[in-house]
């Protein structure tokens, strides 16, 4: 079912590996009450560097689990898993991580929790580090809460502090897992663009997680769409529409097109394609 | 402006209450003691054991003081330094947990008085028993504690810590340990004060003054009001540092108490 | 000076003026010896101290020394006999009606849990043809046995007469009368209170040794014959001290070191057959064998010369 | 199937490592005393520690363990029941915090020794005033460690009770008591052996049997093998009752565990 | 600015109250970093008897704070607010919440979160209401799911426990603070049908926060967009919309009419109105 080969097939040329493989990954959770519980089966695709990928479908179906298994926070259960190549068995290096749960140290404020992943990561904070995480909260619209505690924002706010965070890693790989879920129409197009603008800027290779189609039309390179009960692939789409992208994008047919063609993959079955 | 007042008049209340509550305590005590005619060497009363204490000499007072509170603070201290660290290592390796803990039951369900003669001879009769019995008595809570909070620090952080491959000691340092921090301080309330039973203990078994020396001699030589009037200035001290440590908390620590005081 | 340590068996008091006379009225001095005191809690612990070289000297029951010897090889010796007498002492009230042991049978009795005493009484109150299993004997905090004695709770408690004064102000603050049975009076014999030293200062530094006991032994004569002084000089050391009441206490410790037996032998020393008497009593006590222990081998005769005083 | 191995491997190696660690120590210890002559009336070996526990009648083993373990239980059960009430009203009321929090302070830093005749006096000699001495300093931790649970409780828990109408009763029972198990069965650790050290403490001052009995009459008549034997089996059974109530909560609140234990 | 006028202006006939009104209402947090913060100001607005009113704006514009106030669990700084006519000076009865977080109880399994606003307010649970909580679940689509424990749930279908422990509580006023925010586009649509098709066979007065403009326009009777900073109404919209709507009512030019509208309002400043 899956549109792409796996690029490392050809023995002869030197390798060029792609960012992040799965290969055949399934994912199981022992589950008190319901024995073992198949989270995802048979997970294969192929995401080349500086790829920006888009994950939609239903609730349930698996998409935080891959996100997850990619950053090496849980093992797969069968199949396997690498980054640039290289199998992954412990966390990554190198990576960037919007959570689902804005997940904030409520003992540190704001602009501390920006910085944080950088302390955290490294042992210290530079200035330009703070400088930049200032930046950033421009860019999320927080500057004037940087000294306020993550308990005195708004649900939106919050989850726009952990896309700030995750941004300050300048991370060769970014895993936004529904990072714009909390956020109003306005500060979703605005975020998409800057998150755009960030990504052509320094390249890195994007996982996206949402549940609005529009949004992956808009952002990602390709689209692959889930279906849940066990969460397995049901497409794997390519978005060729010109960039820079923007509202003008919309009225590409080609986006309605995919639209269309995802939204009957969700809401008409799979069979459908 | 009434609401102003309500709030004043509440916070009045707030420190009014406690102390009318140790006065009535302390009135009925006194009270009690003369109507029951009660004999002063079962419950002296509250006035017997203020003229006790006057009767002790002020260098008395101040040399008791002195020891009993710099060995239970000294001991205290010994004990949050080593079982702070000593709960981060149990707490992140469930191996050594279970190596170490039983032994740390031993050593805490030990009375000290059944090992008073090992201490005594292995460390003489100056400070250093005593400082480490009073470490013995209080370092138990701050350890079970400690783990506790070590290891119920929510998932979510302790995730996003593996994502970045932070060392292990920066994951504790900043994660584990700041949201242990409700956990350690309902635990160095719970040992401070059994750092000042601890060195009361030590002076039961090895030492020549302080409070617990004073107390048990006075009641050996049948000096009650004595023995009370020490045991009181024993039992503020305790306030004083329990009290202390709250503090201490509140400015350091206050989000720990957030969701105490949102409204 | 020679510094030498000396720990005392109980906290001071009446009845351990001993040391403190001898610092105060300058008998150390006059040795040449600088005396460190600190305070065990009961006899166990003031010879396990010396045992242990945690202190050099103490004052200690001679009977305690003899059972702690035949259970390990303790390296202590008593050196100078004090209390020619045991100091184990019913206490009652007065109108109590209880005037000797025999009549203690279906009365109350109180003690302290861990006192040497309880051991020797079942043996003492048969010999005054008393089953001990008809007088009922409740253990408690020794603090406590005064003022359950004066709340009237029990008929009447074992203690040492030494503890007399004491109890006897407590006794009258509740308006009563103390009356003191002694065991000596009722068959109980042997030796108590007892100056030891550790092997180790004997054999390391036998001049000190002979230059503590005979200032020791001044001091023990200074108490007989001043105890308001005595009592005196160890309030003035040891704050807290209610004088009187310890002047009481020094007082009802004379007939313990001034005695028949002492007239016989004299005070300080050790005659073997007393000794073997203390030793037989305490065998009995506990159980032994009476070949269990050479009673005479936990006493050094050669320190203790007694007309040197 | 290597992996599973390894899996084995480690399960047998966290219940061989505290047996083994207790075996080293008994074994250090034994070649300590023999090797350094170490005196029985300081440090007995252990093997000199079986021999006393063996020469104890089977018949005072059991009279002393029954008579430590039924006193112990009893003030901890007693603790327990008095303590998280008393926390749940304290935890609601910051007025009743502050008037009656300096009470506990002082009930719990004055050492028994101080109070004893009072106690006995007033409660005789039986076992009440031993329960009561174990309720006395077993009940503290318990309570800081419930009031700060109970005031730890997440705000949007709370919220949503209120925004219920639900009763106060329901709000405590149905979710802060729920949310503040860690901290309790934390506090529940440290008091029960703490009720152990009551126990003995109890023995201390008024009782003729038991092992703390046991080991301070066998302290004062110079056994100390004898002494040593009935406090290893005191600590033996302190880490029993301490493992008892590791498993309650393993049963009973798995899912206060469960940070602990998700991979 | 407000397209209404209070109701009860009119003193002659018996008066009927409002379900909900907010009079000239204003809340200012206190922070310790930013000092007094207001976060709304003089907002006021009438809701009828069964009225769907859903909010839209900005993140951090105060929608969330309006619930929290309505529901009685903070108090308005200035200003008045009243449940069928009463002041609201306490947290009311017959509501139902479903929170911009699910704050579900980890210690119960996912049936027991569902009747556990029953257990909580009432004391007790019948086999009726278990029933019912089945039934809902089902309706969310987590069935198999009734003997999980929360940690065992994705966001998502947290989330959905969420909305159907609020409906078993059948309540007069239900207030949803953007319920389907975790959801994908499908599920999105089978909640959005079922709350209208709940809504309407038992009619209740909800107060529904949401950033999606569609799905505003979809479900409510009236829309208040507001705007932040301080967080005040920029207006309240009719929608005229025939019931019931469904994926049909998208193609009514009304829809796109009035979602443009919103979208004007916010996207392009409250004067464009
Ligand atoms: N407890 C608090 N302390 C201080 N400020 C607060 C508190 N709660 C809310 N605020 C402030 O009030 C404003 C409105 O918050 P609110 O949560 O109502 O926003 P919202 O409209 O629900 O936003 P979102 O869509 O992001 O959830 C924000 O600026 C926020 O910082
Ligand atoms: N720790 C766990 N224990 C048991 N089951 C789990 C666990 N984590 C996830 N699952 C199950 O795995 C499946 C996929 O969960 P996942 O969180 O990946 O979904 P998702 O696609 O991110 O959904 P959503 O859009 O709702 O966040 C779900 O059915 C969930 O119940
Ligand atoms: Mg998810
Ligand atoms: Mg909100």
């Amino acid at each position: 079912m899956n549109t792409h080969v796996l690029a490392n097939a050809s023995p002869v040329l030197p390798v060029i590996h792609p960012a992040i493989e799965f290969d055949n990954v399934s994912r199981i959770f022992g589950t008190r009450s319901r024995g073992q519980v198949t989270a995802l089966r048979d997970i294969s695709f192929v995401i080349d560097r500086n790829e920006f990928v888009a994950f939609v479908g239903p609730s349930g179906c698996g998409k935080s689990t891959i996100l997850r298994l990619f950053a090496g926070l849980i093992p797969p259960s069968t199949g396997m898993i690498s980054a640039n190549g290289a199998p992954v068995v412990k966390p990554l290096d190198k990576v960037g991580i919007v959570f689902q749960k804005p997940t904030l140290l409520p003992w540190l404020d704001i602009e501390s929790n920006v910085v944080f992943l950088m302390r955290h990561k490294y042992g210290r904070v530079t200035e330009q580090d703070r400088r930049a995480a200032r930046e950033l909260l421009a860019l999320v619209g927080l500057s004037d809460f940087a000294r306020s505690r993550p308990s005195e924002l708004s649900g939106g706010m919050q989850q726009r502090v952990a896309i700030a965070r995750a941004l300050l890693m300048d991370p060769q790989f970014l895993l936004m897992d529904e990072p714009f879920s909390a956020l109003d129409a306005l500060s979703r197009e605005e975020m998409s663009y800057e998150l755009q603008r960030i990504w052509s800027e320094r390249p890195k290779t994007v996982l996206f997680i949402t549940h609005s189609i529009s949004e992956a039309v808009l952002l990602a390179d390709r689209i692959v769409v889930m279906t849940p009960r066990p969460g397995s692939i049901a497409a794997i789409l390519d978005v060729p529409l010109p960039r820079p992208r923007g509202a003008h994008s919309q009225e590409n047919p080609l986006f309605s097109e995919i639209s269309a063609c995802i939204r009957s993959l969700i809401f008409g079955g799979a069979n459908a394609r | 402006m009434r609401d102003r007042l309500a709030v004043d008049l509440r916070q009045y209340l707030e420190w009014l209450a406690p102390v009318l509550a140790m006065v009535t305590i302390i009135v009925l005590w006194e009270i009690i003691c003369r109507v029951f005619v009660i004999p002063e060497f079962i419950l002296p009363s509250p006035s017997e054991v203020v003229t006790a204490g006057l009767n002790q000499s002020a260098s008395q007072w101040a040399d008791n003081i002195t020891n009993t509170l710099t060995v239970a603070v000294a001991g205290y201290l010994v004990a949050i330094v080593v079982s702070i660290p000593l709960a981060v290592a149990l707490g992140l390796s469930p191996l050594l947990s279970r190596t170490i803990f039983p032994i740390l039951v031993v050593i805490h369900s030990t009375p000290v008085v059944a090992i008073a003669p090992i201490i005594v001879v292995t460390m003489g009769t100056g400070a250093l028993p005593r400082v480490f019995i009073t470490f013995l008595i209080s370092f138990f809570p701050i350890i079970i504690s400690t783990v506790t909070g070590i290891l119920e620090t929510p998932e979510e952080l302790l995730e996003m810590s593996r994502s970045l491959r932070a060392p292990r000691i920066r994951e504790i340092v900043q994660i584990r340990l700041p949201s242990a921090i409700p956990y350690i301080f309902s635990a160095l309330k719970v040992s401070v004060t059994l750092a000042v039973i601890g060195a009361v203990v030590a002076e039961f078994v090895a030492s020549e003054t302080g409070l617990g020396y004073a107390i048990l001699f006075s009641t050996s030589s049948f000096n009650v009001p004595a023995a009370f009037a020490n045991l009181a200035v024993l039992v503020v001290l305790s306030l004083i540092l329990f009290k202390i440590v709250s503090i201490v908390q509140v400015i350091f620590f206050s989000w720990s108490l957030e969701t105490t005081k949102k409204k | 000076a020679d510094t030498v340590r000396y720990v005392l068996d109980w906290f001071p008091s009446g009845e351990e003026t001993y040391a403190y006379v001898a610092l105060k009225e300058g008998f150390f001095a006059e040795e040449g010896l600088d005396v460190k005191l600190s305070v065990a809690r009961g006899s166990v612990d003031a010879i396990t101290r010396v045992a242990s070289g945690t202190a050099d000297f103490t004052g200690a029951s001679l009977g305690t020394l003899m059972a702690v010897a035949a259970q390990s090889n303790v390296p202590v010796k008593a050196l100078m006999s004090i209390y020619s007498k045991p100091p184990d002492a019913i206490f009652t009230v007065k109108g109590s009606g209880i005037k000797s042991i025999k009549d203690l049978i279906g009365r109350s009795l109180v003690t302290g849990t861990f006192t040497s005493s309880n051991q020797l009484w079942p043996i003492l109150a048969k010999m005054n043809g008393v089953d001990p299993a008809k007088v009922s004997l409740v253990k408690v905090d020794p603090n406590t046995i005064a003022p359950l004695l004066a709340a009237g709770k029990f008929d009447a408690s074992i203690n040492w007469i030494s503890a007399a004064a004491g109890s006897g102000a407590v006794l009258k603050k509740a308006g009563k009368e103390l009356v003191v049975l002694p065991w000596s009076e009722f068959g109980l014999k042997g030796y108590g209170f007892s100056l030891m030293a550790s092997d180790e200062i004997i054999k390391e530094r036998p001049d000190v040794v002979r230059r503590f006991v005979r200032a020791f032994y001044k001091a023990v004569l200074f108490n007989l014959k001043n105890p308001d002084q005595a009592a005196k000089d160890l309030g003035s050391i040891v704050a807290g001290i209610d004088v009187a009441s310890a002047a009481g206490d020094v007082r009802s410790t004379i007939p313990l070191i001034k005695n028949e037996v002492s007239a016989e032998y004299g005070v300080g020393t050790f005659d073997p057959a007393l000794v073997k008497t203390t030793w037989e009593w305490i065998a009995k006590t506990r159980g032994y064998p009476l070949d269990k222990l050479d009673p005479n081998t936990v006493i050094n005769r050669s320190f203790f010369i007694a007309n040197h005083g």
